[in-house]
């Protein structure tokens, strides 16, 4: 059961990449970044059940704060840079 | 199976080739250090997947556990993660400070600043006038 | 994995995010190999400090790269050569995750087989760390003192800025309503979590470097929410250094109390009548100064870093 | 009551990686960011909430339940808020809702949705 909860969270950080891949805007990145994130802190506490031993589930915790200051951050730095376009073609 | 059982090898020789081709073929300075932590990341890799033993566990004693993963290069390389953010974190001041200085990060833009400089400086020390053609011309060389 | 690292092209904000992710997922891996302490440290460090401190000079710089002037055949060439050559190398290395490979044969076993009775700490990582090869985690804190050293002289700001910088109200975020409040929330939870982190390095993954990113990825939520000169009422620049210090000679501190008390330099067996209480002791106080110094040089970094963006914006105006 | 746990904790993992497909689905297909950000947002809540869920029947009283709860907390307080500042912020930057043809022009609360939930 865990394996297939790891797989199918497997293939949405792989689509979640695709998206960061992708994203015609950088809001598009930004969310599948978090997105991403999101899905590996799950992953990390699923493998820890996974491998028998969940008491590393300090990591998911990591993650998850690492995660939303990150966001932060970038959004911050957004609020600086606004006047450009927010397009990325150039 | 003789092959395949050294796959973690190539995945860190593939990220290390990544991580080099960065560092020396792109020119902006912002993305060389990019490459550059790519390339640390490689060695990371390499350290770790060397302590891996298959069956084991995280070093962490516990009862219930007798095979562990070795425990040494966890140390070394968690030392030099820290190490590579500081350094890394020097490199970006420095970065900082050369785009103040020439207002560009671009090596081969700084390389030219710098050469008409120096240029113009030793000129100017063998007093020669700056707008002659013969400035333009050791531009060139 | 892999193919993640080729796609970084132009933006040099794309390819900033990339990075995060490349860290997070770098860090899985380790995770993935048993290494929970390194996870650990590449997780907070990679994805999180590394991250704030490239937006903050990306800041400064412009976000596009520049054509690249030469061809990049050679560059290929050579890097592929390189790629082919340790291919070849790697022929003779023993096979993937085999327990007889020569690593394991060496030093490994006595650290796995004894740190139980010699050190008493359970996570053999955090034992290695701090009292069998203490003195090299001696030298990489000093490294990384010397680089918030380094970084400070380097980024300097002027006198005159400072003041300035203090009559102005800082409105960046000022419109995040809810944001402001969840942080503020999440502040002494953070902060929390960095303390059990650093004071459960003994039992569980984690110790004084992962300890102290964490702690100051929690200053530096809160000072990107509500301004630089809020953050610098409590975090003094004086006080940053001071504590930076304080953190490598509370390190060295512990070596030299050892020699005083008749043992080798970071030899912890005779902090106390007990060895293994002594190297308890002594492993908690190395950890103790390790932590602070990471949490303040991080914290320094990051002030020095948005200082200047501030300063950049100013002279803007 | 060991089997009911298992059964629960099976249930509540495989939904909750039902709603993250289609949350990872949605974040690709769909046509504009502020579709997507309430693709990838409603579903991560409840995705990731369902599986923590389940992880916790698994775990048992205990530190681990603890820090099941911990994650829980910081994902529902962390998620939400982040994609909260990003739909404002993305609003904020000029970047506008795609609007349908036909309807009346009212995609603003559309693309706000997620941040409310």
């Amino acid at each position: 059961m865990y394996e297939l909860t790891a797989l199918i969270l497997l293939v949405v950080m792989g689509l979640a990449l695709v998206r960061a891949f992708l994203g015609p805007t950088l809001y598009d990145r930004i969310l599948a970044v978090n997105n991403f994130g999101t899905k590996t802190v799950l992953l990390i506490a699923i493998l820890g059940f996974l491998g028998g031993r969940p008491d590393f589930l300090d990591i998911a915790i990591v993650y998850a704060l690492i995660n939303f200051i990150s966001i932060i951050a970038v959004l911050r730095f957004f609020e600086y840079s606004s006047k450009r376009p927010m397009d990325e073609e150039s | 199976m003789n092959i395949i059982g050294l796959y973690n090898y190539w995945i860190v020789v593939v990220l290390m080739a990544i991580g080099f081709f960065i560092v020396i073929a792109h020119e902006n300075l912002i993305k060389k250090l990019i490459g550059l932590s790519i390339f640390q990341t490689a060695v990371f890799f390499l350290y770790i997947s060397m302590g891996k033993v298959v069956g084991g566990t995280a070093p962490i004693l516990d009862d219930k556990w007798h095979l562990y993963s070795n425990p040494l290069p966890h140390v070394l390389i968690l030392t030099a993660i820290v190490v590579g953010i500081s350094t890394t974190a020097v490199g970006l001041a420095l970065v900082v400070r050369i785009q103040e200085a020439y207002g560009s990060i671009e090596e081969h833009e700084i390389q030219t600043l710098n050469a008409q400089d120096q240029i113009e400086c030793q000129l100017e020390a063998y007093g020669f006038m700056k707008n002659n053609a013969f400035s333009v011309k050791s531009l060139d060389e | 994995m892999t193919a993640l690292a080729i796609t970084r092209m132009n933006d040099l904000f794309a390819v900033v995010m990339l990075s995060g992710i490349y860290s997070l997922m770098s860090a899985g891996f380790f995770l993935d190999l048993d290494a929970v302490d390194v996870a650990f440290t590449e997780a907070s460090v990679g994805a999180g400090i590394s991250t704030l401190l490239m937006l903050a000079s990306l800041k400064m710089v412009k976000r596009y790269e520049g054509k690249t002037k030469y061809k990049p055949m050679l560059a290929l060439g050579v890097v592929g050569a390189t790629a082919l050559l340790l291919i070849y190398g790697t022929l003779d290395m023993p096979h993937f995750g085999s327990a007889d490979a020569p690593i394991h044969q060496h030093v490994a076993p006595r650290y796995i087989n004894d740190s139980m009775a010699e050190v008493g700490v359970p996570n053999i990582v955090t034992s290695i760390l701090a009292s069998y090869r203490g003195y090299d985690t001696l030298g990489e804190t000093l490294v990384i003192f010397t680089a918030g050293i380094g970084v400070m002289s380097l980024l300097r700001v002027s006198r005159e800025t400072k003041d300035q910088q203090q009559k102005r109200v800082p409105a960046d975020m000022q419109q995040q309503i809810i944001l402001r409040i969840v942080a503020k929330m999440m502040l002494p939870l953070i902060l929390l979590f960095a303390l059990y982190v650093q004071f459960h390095g003994d039992y569980g993954p984690g110790g004084g470097f992962q300890a102290g990113v964490i702690f100051a990825a929690g200053i530096i939520l809160y000072t990107m929410l509500f301004g630089l000169s809020t953050a610098r009422l409590v975090f003094k620049s004086s006080l940053l250094q001071k504590l930076t210090a304080v953190g490598v000679l509370l390190y060295a501190g512990v070596g030299v109390a050892c020699m005083l008390l008749g043992g080798n330099f970071l030899d912890y067996n005779v902090l106390r009548h007990d060895p293994v209480h002594g190297q308890h002791l002594g492993i908690l106080l190395v950890e103790l100064g390790v932590g602070i110094t990471v949490a303040t040089v991080m914290i320094t970094l990051f002030f020095k870093f948005t200082w200047r963006t501030v300063k950049h914006k100013y002279i803007e105006q | 009551m060991e089997v009911l746990f298992d059964i629960i904790s099976w249930v509540c993992l495989v939904s909750g990686s039902f709603f993250c497909l289609t949350g990872g689905i949605g974040l690709l297909r769909f046509p504009d960011f502020f579709t997507r950000i309430h693709a990838a947002s409603l579903t991560d809540t409840l995705g990731a909430s369902l599986i923590l869920v389940g992880l916790m029947f698994q775990a048992g009283w205990g530190l681990v339940f603890a820090k099941l709860l911990l994650i829980l907390m910081f994902s529902l307080l962390a998620g939400t808020t982040a994609s909260h500042a990003m739909a404002k912020a993305s609003l904020k930057s000029g970047l506008k809702p795609l609007e349908s043809d036909d309807a009346e022009k009212d995609g603003v609360p559309e693309g706000e949705r997620p941040s409310q939930q």
